[in-house]
């Protein structure tokens, strides 16, 4: 994807170091743009009346419906950290699926998983195998990992699956569930104070509710590991270790890390972690494997980590834009996404105020235009057309992306081929 | 006492022998210094001792101890360290994550790496800063970096790959006074340079190795640098002199009042205006990162100025893109070969198309013309000397010296107007260094205009018409290329000397001069500190 | 071209070959008609004790790959041959004018007018406007769902049917429509999950009778409706008497139901009859290949419900009602 | 002219070949473990490649690989990963379809209207992601995922009745095309009809190679491709360029539905196929990104595809094919790849050889005259 770079850093020229490198958002700062967008979105379900925008349920099926593709992404992460582009996602969530129902319906669920995590880690062996000790390219290798998990769960289950009670050439048998949990008092507690539709509070209320009510044991895992990541990949020696072979493989050899290692390691925890995120999707949304379950979560994953510019705070940040879309989609999308006009209208006039601000006046206008006629939409309509339902978390990503992306930064010999010993 | 002693080593690649039957033996508590022309096997001999790379034949003596190395992690653990040639950073990470990579044994990741690098920052006066992205770093606060990564392993044998190639002479003054100290508490450096009269002040053996093999060994107080690069290439030293003086006052190409802004509104050059006359050569001294690779890119037209003019004879060009720049008759020696000048991949025929695709003989109109290039191609094989079994082989399997005669022929051929030669001879050997000055002084001769950038203070001196001085992009000063030494342009790119420098007369060789520089106040010592690094 | 055709290659004897069908994407497994086809087939075989054949598309396939399955099992000797689905439209008029000796079958689809060729078509918005009335008799919030796997006509018969037949029993219960995906590859109907998340949302509006036209998807739809302890309305078989939903059936109200299996199966028999029925052969409430469930004793012994229902069919079977169908 | 190297068109050839005995193997071993014959599926598939009716199939399901992937290969020639192209396609055969629906010109303006339209709709898809990127850096691979579902929705959205639908059955279709705008396919009687426009798969074929390696654009590309900063100091204008190969990549997918679309449906209803522009992907990379070996890698997948249904019939399961796709991608990406350096090394090698032949490493005197003779 990039064009292949030597670690001469000598001819780098040093006096423009504050090139548009956008530095980590520091926290007060994201807590501050996340808290505003929550008063928003506050202000438009006291205005629109679709209380559904921010309620227990819908944040609850909103991190339902994140977790694989967090999960996915979370897998690309640790992939492209340690410099090898992951577009196999796909084949390794659909090995997941594959694997986790298979081990799941017949030994029960934790077994499940841990098959699940299995399986997406073969893919990942066979990426690693390919891209690193082959040198071929990485895209190339994701696509037909892609393929070879589609054929090779096809091929398995009709043999796997059918004859047993419930199972088909396209169904494993039912999984026993995986349990599931709700913290006692403190989720009633939320769930009454989102019922009360104050400004701001209760939305935080559905928030957090939704954190606690009715999570599956597996989404606490997957939620937990988020920051895990971010404290193995940036708090430990191993962490940046694989770091340093996604941003300088050739330095990372010259103080005697094993590049080879840990690019295989990455490689295959990314496997890991995105056949978790099947396993999630074959044990716990569903409680069996189906073909096509997987239907290009690996790809929204791929991109939710882009979105996240490779980090796992900005990652779960996208996956929870997904899910959260598509929850609101799912739950009654005409008059949710409906609402979200009205959002959209506010936040263009906001962005046109502040353009002012900046004294950029044309483009001031134009948002202001566009605002307008967002608010219009929004005023003559009652319902907005499903397909523009179906389409919205994606137009979202691309209006995020398209006015943030400048700041991406991803690691430096991400894709790029290595070979030990040629260094200098 | 023996340090390291290298016995028989032997290291063959593809096609190449690199190193053949290579001994050294390095003392106890010296500064040993390794020289030889470029791809004499230098850098190969020293990933050899640091476990980078494998020999074929020979063995590796510790301390008196044979060991065989796997792996730099083993060199590490025998207390080797390396500096080298080519920065081994990575720019995403900070100073801090770089330094520890590696040895995160030794105090962790964390406050108490933190401490300790503090610590030897202070004591070896390297004056870094832990947690600043190595991005933001300037070249010689790299090199800091570089030196201290080995120093925190603890090492007591430090090589060092050419870490003066980028350093103005203050700067090569203390990292001087800081090897000595170093070897005052015992620690053995091997170190690697091209600039003979530096070797001499501060080695205490050197190993001159020719074509893989050592050639011999030589005491600095007994050798002059002339007797040094005899030994290096076998035969007399080629030198940058310019003969006699072909400026007119016809102006190729006139920059007024040019102005260059980073995006956050940091001016990256300004206020930049010269003029360069037809048939003359002005040099440009400066820094690493003091703003020529943005003086290039806007002269060639890969950044657009925020203001001022570029005039090419009587027509402006502020305008223009680069191709049409070229089109025009500028023609681009650029600093980095690899990432600007070639498409390693391709072939040496459509490396000959390359950054000319529009003009003769390339295309005929909108279509290329593949034969006519080839043909071309050959030709310049010929006549500009380009090591080379043909023209299909790719112009990543040449040696760094062919591709850059390559480059110089190609651009030469288009008959420029104007030339801007950025290192034109960087990393090149003598041979190639002198085929490329005569090539530009043959076309100096016919009314080139050129603009000459480099680090390499005597090629300026020697090339030159007229010097000018880069600093903290501007130019600062200027000084008469027959007069001014080394030290006095060095003074000048510190920012400490502006105007129009003065000579003062010192009658030794420039190498000689250098020694005594190094002795007169003002000029030495205070470069660590030296404000281009801790500005930013 | 070098070479023969593929199904010249390929002559062996046509004795004993019965029915043979090829499914639609999905295939065997589906749980929905590809299965009731399947069905149908089985018992086909087993009445009439001939080789039969079911065969599988690929992704991404073309028509011209369809009419070479077609071909083929017909040039093997099978008949009939039946493709389920109505996107074998295309593909079966062009094999059946070449087999015109075959009698072919097409589930879904009444656009082919052939004389061998029998279009076995369901009037599913009109069991649809039976689960309608159903569902607005049994609401007592006045809310009532419809889950449609993915937003295609054929799901749009069962909604229209559904909304009408609510609205025609009683004006004031609301219908809230939901559809899980805009197309089939995005798993509308295979996202037992979605279902869930579609029939919560609803729920959650008050809806207290769901009906779920919406495949394997429908799954999750009836888990949310037991587990909040509201109705749940299946589809295409009787979801009551279905093993994977033994769990939740005491909260499937009744099933509004397809019987491709018979319709299937009736044309295997009337081939070996020697008598093809051919033309469009359309199940409705009148052949009794769709209609209500009544495995649900609850729903079954309502008699005021039942009363309520039978009214409707029989005004639908006299043509006093119309059935939309989009 | 060139020297004909036989070594290296062994090593050419070479490649391909063990890559593909290597997947046949694997494959029988996967066959083998599952307790099936391992050689009688393949025997069955190269059977099916002799008959005519199979062999039109696989032709006319090549002729839309090919065109995805020259989409996809143009993008990759120049560093842009188009992953778009699956959308570009639908969204140029749906307007195309349209357009001919509504319209009705006489055929040789009607035909080159189709045409356009699905070149200008697919352009500006990926154009979309191609300005975007541009002006403000967002990975294409990210917004042509989006533009992917974006198209989806936009798909269903004229399928409604009140936009440009019309129902047939239970088919959404867009409405039958006007005939002016069919383009007549060549019949071969029984065995069944060619696509007309498997004329413009080759023609975009050898336009490809043309303009890549013959033209001043196609040098900038690959340029740009090769690196992006030689590129631009070689004075190419790397914005412009991005935005150029986009629309470039975009305006081809948009053709890649037409040979069915024009040659045989006639209209765009719910069974047009899907998913050409992925698989796309991997021909291209296949194919090496060069027009003939995506020929030769399009035929060889629609191959695949079309014989593997008979396995049905044999009680194999016809999945094996698509295991074996993956299995060849591989094999033949990792044979790929080790020829390429052996090639290099060997190059090298050459290089050395050459230079060692004016003087010998371990100097000897006549170095002297080397360097002086300058
Ligand atoms: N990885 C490699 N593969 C193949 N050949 C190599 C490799 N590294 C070095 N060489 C060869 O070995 C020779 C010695 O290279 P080396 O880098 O040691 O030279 P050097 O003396 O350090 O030169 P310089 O002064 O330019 O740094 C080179 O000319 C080159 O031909
Ligand atoms: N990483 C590598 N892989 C393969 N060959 C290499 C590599 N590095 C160097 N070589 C070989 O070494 C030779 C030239 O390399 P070398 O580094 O000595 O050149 P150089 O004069 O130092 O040029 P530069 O200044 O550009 O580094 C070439 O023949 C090249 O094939
Ligand atoms: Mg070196
Ligand atoms: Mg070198």
């Amino acid at each position: 994807m990039t064009a292949p770079t030597t670690a001469t850093d000598v001819n780098q020229p040093s006096l423009q170091p504050a090139a548009p490198t956008g530095r980590r958002m520091s926290w007060p700062v994201l807590l501050l743009v996340i808290a505003g967008a929550l008063a928003l979105v506050s202000i438009v379900r006291i205005i629109t009346g679709a209380d559904g925008i921010t309620n227990v349920s819908q944040m609850s099926t909103a991190l339902q419906l994140a977790v694989p593709i967090g999960l996915a992404g979370l897998g690309g992460l640790w992939a492209e950290r340690a410099g090898v582009v992951n577009i196999g996602l796909e084949g390794m969530l659909i090995l997941g699926t594959w694997f986790g129902a298979w081990a799941g319906f017949q030994w029960g669920p934790w077994t499940g998983v841990l098959a699940g995590i299995i399986g997406g880690c073969l893919g990942g062996l066979l990426h690693a195998v390919v891209t690193v000790t082959f040198r071929v390219n990485h895209i190339v290798s994701g696509v037909a990992i892609n393929i070879l998990a589609l054929g090779a769960t096809r091929y398995l289950a009709p043999l796997a699956f059918e004859g047993h009670q419930g199972g088909s050439a396209k169904q494993s048998p039912a999984v026993e569930p995986l349990g599931h949990f709700t913290v006692p008092g403190l989720s009633d507690a939320l769930r009454d104070l989102n019922a009360k539709g104050w400004f701001f509070v209760s939305d935080i209320a559905g928030l957090l509710g939704g954190l606690v009510t009715n999570v599956s044991w597996l989404t606490l895992i997957a939620v937990a590991l988020i920051p895990a990541t971010w404290w193995i990949l940036w708090r430990t020696a191993f962490g940046l270790r694989l770091r340093s072979c996604g941003e300088n493989p050739v330095a990372a050899e010259s103080l005697g890390v094993n590049v080879y290692k840990y690019k295989y390691l990455a490689v295959i925890i990314s496997g890991g972690l995105a056949g978790l995120g099947g396993a999630f999707l074959s044990i716990v949304a569903n409680p069996f494997y189906l073909e096509g379950q997987v239907s290009g979560r690996g790809y929204i994953g791929l991109a939710a980590m882009i979105f996240g510019n490779w980090m796992p705070g900005g990652l779960a940040i996208g996956a929870g834009l997904f899910g959260y879309t598509d929850s609101l989609n799912l739950r009654g999308g005409s008059t949710n996404v409906h609402a979200l006009l009205l959002l959209g209208a506010l936040l263009l006039l906001v962005g046109a105020i502040w353009l002012a601000i900046r004294k950029k006046y044309v483009h001031a206008v134009i948002t202001l235009i566009v605002g307008a006629l967002v608010f219009a939409w929004y005023a003559g309509t009652n319902e907005v057309p499903n397909q523009v339902v179906a389409a919205t978390p994606y137009v979202i990503t691309l209006v995020v992306l398209a006015l943030s992306a400048q700041r991406l930064r991803m690691p430096k010999a991400d894709g790029l081929p290595y070979r030990k010993g040629q260094g200098g | 006492m023996t340090a390291v002693e290298l016995a028989g080593i032997t290291k063959r690649f593809p096609g190449v022998v690199a190193n053949h039957d290579i001994h050294l033996t390095v003392r106890k508590g010296t500064v040993h210094a390794l020289v030889g022309e470029n791809g004499a096997g230098k850098s190969t001999l020293m990933k050899i001792l640091y476990g980078m790379q494998k020999p074929d034949e020979g063995t590796i003596a510790i301390h008196g101890e044979t060991v065989s190395f796997s792996s730099p992690a083993d060199a590490i653990a025998r207390g080797i360290g390396m500096v080298h040639q080519h920065f081994m950073l990575a720019d995403n990470l900070t100073v801090l994550e770089n330094v520890v990579l590696g040895s995160e044994k030794l105090y962790g990741i964390g406050a108490k790496a933190r401490r300790r690098i503090k610590e030897l920052s202070e004591r070896y006066g390297l004056g870094i800063r832990p947690d600043l992205l190595v991005e933001e770093l300037g070249v010689a606060a790299r090199q800091r970096v570089e030196i201290l990564k080995v120093l925190y392993r603890g090492a007591t044998t430090l090589i060092l790959d050419e870490p003066t190639a980028v350093l103005v002479p203050q700067e090569v003054d203390a990292l001087f006074d800081n090897l000595r100290e170093l070897k005052a508490e015992g620690l053995s450096v091997i170190f690697i340079s091209h600039k003979l009269g530096e070797i001499l002040s501060v080695a205490d053996d050197i190993t001159v190795i020719r074509r893989g093999t050592t050639v011999g060994t030589a005491v600095p107080a007994e050798t002059t640098s002339r007797q040094l690069a005899e030994m290096m290439v076998g035969s007399e030293l080629p030198t940058p002199e310019t003969a006699e003086s072909t400026v007119t006052d016809r102006a190729v190409i006139t920059v007024d009042t040019l102005r260059l802004a980073a995006p956050g509104g940091k001016a990256l050059l300004d206020d930049i205006s010269f003029t360069i006359h037809a048939g003359e050569i002005l040099g440009i001294a400066g820094v690493e990162g003091n703003g020529q690779t943005e003086l290039v890119d806007a002269l060639i037209g890969l950044r657009a100025a925020d203001s001022g003019t570029i005039r090419l004879a009587d027509e402006e060009i502020t305008g223009w893109a680069t191709r049409k720049r070229r089109e025009e008759g500028i023609g681009y020696i650029p600093e980095d070969r690899h990432r600007h000048g070639l498409l390693l991949e391709a072939p040496l025929w459509e490396n000959r198309i390359l950054g000319h695709v529009t003009e003769k003989p390339n295309a005929k109109g909108f279509w290329l013309d593949p034969k006519a290039a080839q043909e071309d191609t050959r030709r310049i094989v010929r006549e500009y000397d380009v090591r080379t079994p043909g023209i299909d082989v790719t112009a990543a399997s040449l040696s760094g010296g062919n591709q850059q005669k390559l480059i110089v022929g190609r651009e030469m051929s288009h008959r420029p107007r104007f030339l801007i030669a950025s290192h034109p001879t960087r990393g090149v050997d003598v041979g190639a260094q002198a085929a490329i000055w005569d090539h530009i002084r043959q076309a100096r001769r016919e009314g080139l205009a050129v603009l000459l950038i480099s680090a390499d203070l005597d090629e300026l001196i020697g090339l030159s018409d007229t010097l000018r001085v880069i600093y903290d992009g501007r130019l600062v000063a200027d000084a008469d290329p027959a007069t001014v030494t080394p030290e006095e342009l060095g003074t000048a790119m510190t920012g400490a000397a502006t105007g129009h420098l003065e000579h003062e007369e010192t009658p030794e060789t420039p190498a000689d001069a250098r020694k005594a520089g190094a002795d007169t106040p003002g000029t030495a010592a205070d470069a660590p500190e030296s404000p281009e690094d801790e500005a930013r | 071209a070098c070479g023969g055709t593929s199904s010249s290659g390929s002559s062996e004897s046509k004795e004993d070959k019965g029915i043979a069908i090829a499914y639609d994407v999905g295939g065997k497994g589906d749980q929905s008609f590809n299965d009731a086809a399947y069905a149908g087939l089985k018992q086909a075989e087993k009445e009439f004790e001939y080789k039969t054949a079911d065969v599988e598309p690929t992704d991404g396939e073309t028509d011209a790959d369809k009419e070479q399955r077609l071909v083929s099992l017909a040039k093997q000797g099978y008949d009939p041959v039946v493709g389920v689905g109505y996107a074998y439209a295309t593909a079966l008029k062009g094999a059946a004018e070449k087999y015109p000796d075959t009698t072919f079958g097409i589930v879904d689809d009444s656009t082919v007018e052939l004389d061998n060729v029998a279009d076995l078509v369901f009037s599913e918005e009109e069991a649809s406007y039976l689960a309608g009335v159903a569902a607005a008799k049994t609401t007592k919030t006045d809310v009532v769902g419809f889950i449609g796997g993915v937003d295609i006509p054929l799901i749009h018969k069962f909604r229209a049917g559904f909304e009408q037949g609510v609205k025609d029993t009683n004006p004031d219960v609301k219908v809230i429509p939901q559809f899980l995906t805009q197309t089939a590859e995005e798993g509308g109907f295979s996202s037992p999950d979605k279902g869930k998340a579609a029939a919560e949302g609803q729920i959650e509006k008050k809806a207290d009778v769901i009906y779920t036209a919406a495949g394997l998807s429908g799954q999750g739809a009836i888990e949310a409706a037991a587990a909040n302890k509201v109705w749940a309305i299946g589809v295409d078989s009787d979801q009551y008497a279905q093993e994977a939903l033994a769990k939740y059936k005491d909260s499937i109200l009744t099933s509004a139901t397809k019987d491709v299996a018979k319709s299937v199966y009736k044309l295997a028999q009337s081939v070996e009859d020697k008598a093809p029925r051919t033309g469009i052969l359309r199940g409705d409430l009148t052949s009794g290949e769709v209609g209500l469930a009544q495995s649900n004793p609850v729903f079954a012994n309502n008699a005021k419900l039942q009363d309520v229902i039978e009214t409707a069919k029989k005004k639908i079977i006299s043509g006093d009602i119309k059935v939309q169908s989009s | 002219m060139k020297k004909f190297d036989k070594e290296r068109v062994l090593l050419a050839v070479a490649g391909p070949v063990i890559a593909l005995a290597v997947a046949f193997a694997l494959s029988a071993i996967v066959l083998l473990a599952s307790g099936k014959n391992p050689v009688e599926p393949f025997a069955l598939m190269f059977e099916q490649a002799t008959f005519s009716d199979i062999q039109i199939l696989i032709v006319n399901q090549a002729s839309m690989y090919y065109i995805a992937a020259l989409a996809v290969a143009i993008g990759f020639r120049m560093n842009l990963f188009n992953i778009g192209v699956d959308g570009q396609y639908q969204l140029g055969a749906i307007m195309a379809a349209v357009v001919g629906a509504h319209m009705n010109l006489p055929a040789f303006l009607q035909v080159p209207l189709l045409l356009l339209t699905a070149v200008f709709t697919g352009a500006f898809w990926a154009g979309i992601a191609g300005v975007l990127k541009v002006t403000r850096g967002v990975s294409e691979v990210v917004a042509t995922i989006m533009l992917n579902a974006i198209a989806t929705s936009l798909i269903v959205y004229m399928w409604k009745p009140d936009v440009f639908g019309v129902k047939i059955g239970n088919n959404s279709t867009t409405g039958e095309m006007h005939e002016s705008g069919w383009v007549p396919g060549i019949d071969l009687g029984e065995a069944g009809e060619i696509y007309g426009l498997i004329v413009l798969a080759a023609l975009l074929g050898i336009g490809y190679w043309v303009v890549l390696n013959r033209t001043r654009f196609g040098f900038d590309l690959r340029a740009s491709g090769a690196s992006t900063t030689a590129a631009a100091a070689s004075g190419v204008n790397p914005k412009r360029m991005v935005l150029t190969a986009m629309l470039l990549s975009g305006g081809l997918a948009g053709l890649a539905g037409l040979p069915i679309l024009l040659g045989d449906s006639h209209t765009y209803n719910l069974n047009f196929p899907t998913g050409i522009g992925f698989l796309g992907i991997g021909i291209a990379l296949l194919g090496r990104n060069s027009p003939v070996g995506i020929a030769f890698a399009a035929l060889l997948w629609a191959w695949l595809d079309k014989a593997s249904p008979e396995l049905d019939f044999h009680g194999y399961d016809k999945e094996i094919a698509v295991i074996m796709q993956g299995l060849i991608v591989l094999s033949v990406v990792v044979s790929y790849e080790a020829v390429r350096e052996w090639g290099l090394r060997r190059q090298q090698r050459r290089v050395g050889a050459e230079l060692a032949a004016g003087h010998v490493l371990g100097a000897d005197n006549n170095t002297t005259k080397e360097v002086a003779g300058r």
